[in-house]
């Protein structure tokens, strides 16, 4: 009998505020992409090219887990490229 | 005339050696020297503070110095000193120069005098009188005798409050540190005057007011007098009150990061209400602390006043702060010399690598606290050195001893001499799982029993466990009516989380149960066993579901526990019957040591099918420790036909108690007292109950948690028995299960 | 008035002490042995025997099995006599009092994995050998100091992995990515480099980071190319010679595999 | 063990003997009301044209006929706890009490006039002189109000240290000026009607290092005489001050939160000592003349001359006469018990004494055969 049972809510990772993504421009600085969505949790270990992963998962005791990624990166200090896996309205 | 010195000869010395008297004259030999210099001589040796007479001379030309050694003491004696130990005086006088060996001089004698002086005054022993004698002794040495009046303790006539108009003076001091004690607190040091607990009362006083609307209340001035004769102290405070004031406008203001409606749900301060700090500073705190699950751990909330004198409004704003979102980033584990790392890890509800929840904190400490082999956890939060928004977390556990190899025998009154040998773990090995093996003999019963649970199986929290048992008991020795019931069998335990707080539990097991007849069984049980035979296979299938919030498993001080159950015997089995049973418990925490617990137990059983009544091996009995304290074990309710205890089908118990600690050892968190009130009965069946059959105790128990486990001891009398009820004041029992 | 007790060692020369002491010590009555030795260092304070007595104090109480006391001890030892010829073997002697920190009497019948347990007492012991080492290279109990070093920090690699199983197993991808990466930021050459890095790949993989779970593979390939192949065969790589102590050992029983 | 710590002090003397000169003749005596603490209810009778008025603890004020004791008119002041009083006069009685509260009462009926509240415990209240009373709070403040309405004219403040003794030294009234004394070992000559300090005399300073050997309150009555004024301090000095300037004759060490009175035929300064002993000084320059120790930490109030005779009550309500010129006891009877609660008035050769059971008695001052 599949009884409502507890079952442990997971959450991970850095909290995506889609408005302060929206902020987001290629040309800021480190600090300033740092102020609007804080410290990336997923520091990445042989990183070759300067760049921050900002990445939030949230797996619930019951139905689908939630990926998502914003990646920044980094040319000479200022911010060049910048990934959205859930682009805005995705 | 002066000479140049061939040689210095120095003549008196005993103790000091005439070593270190040279290093400290200003002359040696082959300096010129005149009497011009001697006062010189005479001072520096003074100086030493070693004598107490020196003489400068000459003999040709050896410069020859005279010196008159000052005593050294010998012994210190105290006498009449009763407030401060002796070693405590003697460590404050050793600051002023007094102690065994060192040299005495008269200078230090009401240096000496003063110092004790200061030492009684500051506990406000303010008559005591100090005399000290001195006697010479051979080989130039002093005893000292310091002979103490200690005097009385100037004690708190009266505290009066001047100005107060809105509050009377018994209502502002009764929570005072410093006043009279009340008629019954005889021991109490109320009355003992101190600065330190005169300003926390004012601070009382203060907090008092403000919580009451009085915003500029203010303390004018503070008068200490004290009598002549210094036995007694009158404290006078003079306030002035001010205007009460009551809340205007409330509102929000900041960077909420919650919707502004859900944040304002919280505030506990309602417009037109009279202000209170109190209720002003938890609103504040609660949206702070509603901000830490969001993971705002440095959130602050500061409500700012601003005051209408005309209205004698105030308009609040709480300016919200959230500060950065914060991220756990370790957490560490520490003091667990015994356990895994991972039983108390499974316990936290918060992760690594999320963002700071301080609910879940405080509901992961409530579920580490409430392992049955934890005595204390402490968690705290640390700053990342050179990150603005991450933390690590330190759990630090302390560890208790819960259950162990334990071979023993005991005496408990229903069971005779009991020889148990039992290993009952919580923590078996360090693994978080409860193994229980125990075998027991007495002139009663013989037992074994083998269970093993694990609390954790699943990663989400659910438990499995299983046991087998066997067990032979003679109901005569027990004091139940005459028949025997062996019976053996097992059973397996599954516990599934359905929230936080309730678990649902189900049982399905087997049981084979044998009565055995004697001589004198009464007739209700051989008819039982012509209809049903003396033999039954049962299979059984308990489920039941326990919510609880206690804040820990053997100590409760706060927190509600409600079980209620169902317990069928499943058609095929040789009998069919069921049971049901509620088991509520509340619990309310008075003070940090005070709690108040309200319980009520209702058990009710019937046959079904080819069984029509609940089977009398498993009637329900009450009386005892364990359910109705001051009435003999079992001995209420029905009894058969040979007037012993028969039992019945339905049985209610409940209790109020009021923990405490134990008096005179607060600290020592193994041991807790409580004064109950007891009242319960069992009935034949559900129809029988009436109200005023109930038998009702009172008295006082004591629980401790023993290393060889929990011990509970009872002293309880009937506050309502009828005639032939047997009762029994004082009750114990080992090994009570939780 | 105080019960006039008979004191024994009332007129015991400082040689009698320290005797009776070190014949104590020797016979393994270490309490009886810590007391004469403070008996010793109260009345004669200076001189050859207190300064002996003085490390032979926190000895008698680690073998006595007080930790607290022995740590309290040797650091009085260190405090007082810096220069002493023999103070490389208190350094020696403080991580052995940390090492075996809690080896109470059930852990010896039923041997835990110390990566499972409270490590802090071990990354102390680490400091301690190291200081050792860095401060007498050549002191005659170097040798054994870096041996323990060595397992000292496999442990502390594998207290990090364990942990980061942990959180494998309820799929918290972050924490787990944060202490595999732990384990190769801080404790380059343990032998659970490889599992490290093989969490790390999964880690990745789970949060869709697929570049630097290729950057990782690829830093495993060249340095254990066996370990990579398992990775790759998608076989869970274990530690080896994975002690596991009791926790093998319980999940055998019917009812505890969790 | 310390449960009961006894008190080990030094216990008060014993009665005397003594070689009565006469016994004294009591007129009558009468209760006023209940009895109270000996420390929150320091009132002495008020006697004015013919009555005496006195308070109880509780609230209650009583006039009686100076001359037969009996009771004129009684008022209940709700549960008013009254501390300080009575001044009398100007047609008006005035009682301070422990709320803080200064209350006038018609002289004739016992009517309540007015009520002022004051900033705190009221422990002095003065005799009513040009209109003017001036009530002494514990915060060491004086009152000055105005008799007829209470409003306050003016206030003065000298601060009291963190501890200070029970008590207060009762505001004297003198033509023009008020006479008053502080917690902090100062003497202060007020203007009466606008409060101004004519001029302010340090009678002793603080010394030690405890609070309690700071103590210096200058709490007693302080007797005037040929325009010297001879006030003395707890632990501290025994100063003669001129009233007009201030200046200091002389000081000489001396501790009493009594006070003292001065017999102007013989020219002697009788004063009541800390520890209860009885001292006869040189009023030119403060040399001892006799010292009567019989009476030791007996708890005696300060004396009051009579003739040749000085008068002090004791813990125990006893009334000791002493001989003012060699300080021989002379004579005593008890006047009620629980202890004399404040010095005795004199009117007239009649002594009007208040016990602390609540009995007011009238007793010839005089003992003796002239």
């Amino acid at each position: 009998c599949n009884v409502p049972s507890f079952r442990l809510d997971v959450q991970q990772g850095n909290a995506i505020d889609d408005d302060k993504v929206a902020q987001l421009r290629e040309g800021m600085t480190a600090r300033q992409v740092a102020f609007l969505l804080g410290t990336p949790q997923v520091k990445g270990t042989f990183v070759r090219e300067d760049r921050w992963d900002y990445v939030y998962y949230h797996r619930p005791g019951r139905g689908a887990s939630e990926l998502r990624r914003v990646s920044v990166f980094f040319d000479h200090g200022r911010v060049a490229r910048i990934e959205d896996t859930q682009a805005p309205g995705g | 005339q002066s000479y140049v010195i061939e040689d210095i000869e120095i003549e008196g010395l005993e103790r000091i050696t005439a070593g270190t008297t040279l290093t400290y004259l200003p002359v040696q030999v082959g300096d010129t020297f005149d009497d011009a210099r001697s006062p010189e001589v005479i001072r520096a040796l003074f100086q030493t503070g070693f004598f107490s007479d020196v003489e400068v001379a000459r003999r040709g030309d050896v410069l020859v110095v005279i010196v008159q050694e000052r005593p050294a003491i010998n012994e210190i004696r105290f006498s009449g000193n009763r407030d401060i130990p002796t070693d405590a005086l003697t460590d404050a006088l050793q600051g002023v120069g007094l102690q065994r060996g060192r040299v005495f001089n008269r200078t230090i004698l009401d240096r000496i005098e003063n110092e004790l002086r200061q030492q009684y005054l500051a506990r406000g022993r303010y008559n005591v009188q100090i005399d000290i004698e001195i006697t010479e002794l051979p080989r130039n040495r002093v005893d000292v005798d310091i002979t103490i009046a200690e005097g009385q303790v100037a004690r708190i006539r009266e505290v009066n409050i001047v100005g107060n108009e809105a509050f009377d003076d018994r209502s502002l001091t009764r929570r005072f540190e410093s006043g009279v004690p009340r008629w019954w607190a005889f021991l109490s040091r109320r009355d003992h005057y101190s600065r330190q607990k005169l300003s926390g009362d004012l601070e009382k006083l203060r907090s008092h007011y403000l919580d009451e609307g009085f915003l500029n209340f203010d303390v004018d001035s503070t008068q200490v007098t004290l009598t002549p004769d210094r036995k007694d102290i009158y404290i006078t405070i003079n306030v002035d009150e001010g205007a009460q004031y009551r809340i205007g406008a409330v509102d929000l203001a900041g960077d909420l990061i919650l919707p502004a409606e859900e944040l304002r749900e919280l505030i506990e301060v309602q417009p037109g209400e009279v202000f209170s700090r109190r209720e002003v500073v938890e609103s504040a705190e609660r949206i702070s602390r509603r901000l830490t699950t969001e993971g705002f751990a440095f959130a602050n909330v500061n409500p700012v006043p601003e005051v209408d004198e005309e209205t004698r409004e105030v308009a609040l704003t709480f300016f919200v702060d959230p500060g950065p979102r914060v991220y756990v980033r370790r957490i560490t584990i520490t003091g667990n010399s015994r356990t895994l790392e991972s039983v108390y890890r499974r316990e936290l509800r918060q992760m690594e690598g999320a963002w700071f929840n301080g609910d879940q904190i405080d509901r992961s400490r409530v579920r580490v606290q409430r392992l049955p082999f934890v005595e204390s956890v402490n968690i705290e939060t640390r700053r990342v050195a050179g990150s603005e928004d991450e933390v690590d977390l330190e759990i630090a556990v302390t560890e208790r001893m819960s259950g162990a190899l334990s071979l023993g025998a005991g005496y408990s009154q229903n069971q005779g001499l009991l020889l148990t040998g039992s290993l009952s773990q919580d923590n078996f090995l360090g693994s978080g799982n409860r193994v229980t093996i125990s075998l027991s003999r007495s002139d009663v019963s013989q037992m074994v029993n083998f269970s093993v649970l694990n609390p954790h199986y699943t990663i989400h929290g659910a438990s499995r466990g299983f046991s087998v048992f066997y067990q032979e008991i003679d109901a005569e020795e027990a004091n139940i009516s005459r028949f025997a019931a062996n019976r053996f069998g097992g059973d397996v335990t599954y516990g599934i989380p359905l929230s936080e707080f309730g678990t649902l539990t189900i049982q399905p097991g087997f049981e084979n149960v044998e009565i055995v007849t004697v001589a004198d069984t009464p007739g209700e049980i051989l008819d039982f066993i012509d209809r049903e035979g003396n033999q039954y296979n049962l299979l059984s299938t308990e489920v039941s579901y326990t919510y609880d919030t206690r804040d820990s498993v053997i100590f409760a001080a706060s927190g509600r526990r409600h079980r209620v159950g169902a317990e069928l015997v499943l058609p095929g089995s040789d009998l069919q019957y069921y049971r049901l049973s509620y088991s509520g418990q509340e619990i309310f925490k008075l003070s940090d040591s005070y709690s108040l617990s309200l319980s009520a137990r209702l058990g009710y059983g019937d046959g079904y099918g080819s069984t029509d009544e609940l089977p009398f091996f498993e009637h329900y009995f009450a009386g005892g420790i364990r359910t109705v304290r001051g009435f003999k074990d079992n001995s209420l309710g029905p009894r058969d036909s040979n007037d012993d205890p028969y039992g019945g089908s339905f049985r209610t118990t409940g209790s109020v108690e009021l923990f405490f600690p134990l008096p005179f050892a607060a600290d020592n968190d193994a041991v807790r007292m409580s004064s109950f009130v007891d009242a319960g009965q069992v009935f034949a069946s559900v129809d029988d109950f009436e109200a005023d059959e109930l038998r009702v105790s009172a008295g006082l128990a004591m629980t401790w948690m023993s290393p060889v486990g929990p011990l509970s001891l009872s002293y309880g009398v009937p506050l309502r028995e009828k005639d032939g009820d047997e009762t029994q004041s004082v009750q114990f029992l080992l090994g009570a299960a939780f | 008035c105080a019960a006039w007790q008979q004191d024994p060692t009332r007129n015991w020369s400082a040689s009698q002490l320290y005797g009776e002491a070190k014949a104590a010590l020797d016979s393994g009555d270490y309490q009886q042995a810590v007391e004469y030795y403070e008996l010793l260092e109260a009345r004669f304070p200076f001189g050859r025997y207190a300064q002996q007595a003085q490390i032979e104090i926190p000895y008698a109480y680690y073998k006595a099995a007080e930790p607290e006391a022995a740590l309290a001890a040797v650091d009085r030892f260190v405090q007082l006599n810096p220069r002493h010829p023999h103070v490389d073997y208190a350094y020696y002697l403080r991580g052995l009092i940390n090492f075996n920190r809690d080896q109470g009497f059930l852990s010896r019948i039923f041997p835990m994995d110390p990566a499972e347990m409270d490590v802090k007492p071990l990354d102390q012991a680490f400091q301690d050998f190291g200081r050792l080492l860095r401060e007498f290279p050549d002191s005659r109990y170097a040798e054994d100091a870096h041996q323990r070093m060595i397992f000292i920090r496999n442990t502390l690699a594998n207290h990090e992995i364990r942990v980061a199983q942990f959180y494998m197993e309820r799929r918290a991808w972050v924490a787990a990515e944060q202490r595999a990466r732990y384990v190769v930021e801080h404790y380059q050459g343990a032998e659970a480099m490889p599992l490290a890095l093989a969490i790390l790949i999964q880690s990745y993989r789970a949060l869709d980071l697929d570049d630097h779970a290729d950057n990782t593979m690829a830093v495993l390939e060249l340095n254990f190319p066996d370990q990579a192949a398992a990775v790759r065969a998608g076989r869970t790589v274990t530690l080896d010679g994975d002690t596991g102590g009791v926790r093998r050992w319980l999940e055998r029983l019917p009812f505890f595999a969790n | 063990c310390g449960l009961w710590s006894r008190d080990t002090t030094e216990p008060p003397a014993p009665l005397p003997e003594f070689t009565a000169l006469g016994s004294p003749m009591t007129l009558w005596s009468r209760s006023i009301g209940g009895s109270g603490d000996r420390y929150l209810w320091q009132v002495q009778p008020g006697v004015t044209d013919g009555l005496v008025v006195a308070a109880d603890a509780r609230g209650r004020v009583t006039a009686l006929d100076r001359d037969s004791g009996s009771p004129r008119w009684e008022t209940r002041l709700g549960d008013a706890r009254i501390s300080s009083g009575v001044g009398v006069g100007g047609g008006v009685a005035v009682v301070g009490t422990l709320d803080g509260e200064a209350i006038a009462l018609n002289l004739e009926n016992g009517d309540e006039i007015w009520r002022t509240q004051l900033s705190s415990e009221l422990l002095g209240i003065s005799a009513v002189a040009g209109g003017i009373v001036v009530a002494r709070s514990n915060d060491g403040r004086l009152h000055a109000l105005d008799a007829a309405s209470g409003s306050v004219q003016w206030t003065v403040l000298r601060t009291t240290p963190a501890l200070s003794l029970r008590g207060a030294q009762v505001p004297r009234m003198l033509p023009g000026r008020v006479l008053a004394s502080f917690d902090n070992g100062r003497m202060l000559m007020l203007g009466a009607q606008r409060g101004n300090v004519l001029w302010e005399a340090t009678l002793a300073v603080p010394s030690g290092r405890s609070d309690l050997e700071r103590l210096i309150d200058a709490d007693g009555h302080i007797p005037v005489y040929r325009g010297v004024a001879f006030a003395t301090t707890y632990q501290g000095r025994l100063a003669a001050v001129t009233l007009d300037s201030g200046d200091l004759i002389w000081a000489r060490d001396f501790s009493s939160y009594q006070g003292g009175d001065i017999h102007s035929d013989s020219e002697i300064l009788v004063m009541t000592a800390s520890d209860s002993h009885v001292w006869g000084l040189d009023p030119r320059n403060g040399g001892d003349l006799w010292q009567q120790r019989d009476l030791r930490l007996r708890g005696l109030t300060a004396p009051v001359v009579a003739g040749d005779q000085a008068v002090v009550g004791d813990y125990q309500g006893y009334l000791h006469w002493l001989n003012v010129r060699d300080g021989g006891i002379v004579a005593r009877t008890r006047a009620g018990s629980g202890g004399i609660v404040s010095r005795p008035v004199l009117d007239d050769g009649v002594l009007y004494v208040l016990a602390a059971n609540g009995q007011l008695s009238a007793i010839r001052a005089r003992v003796g055969n002239d």
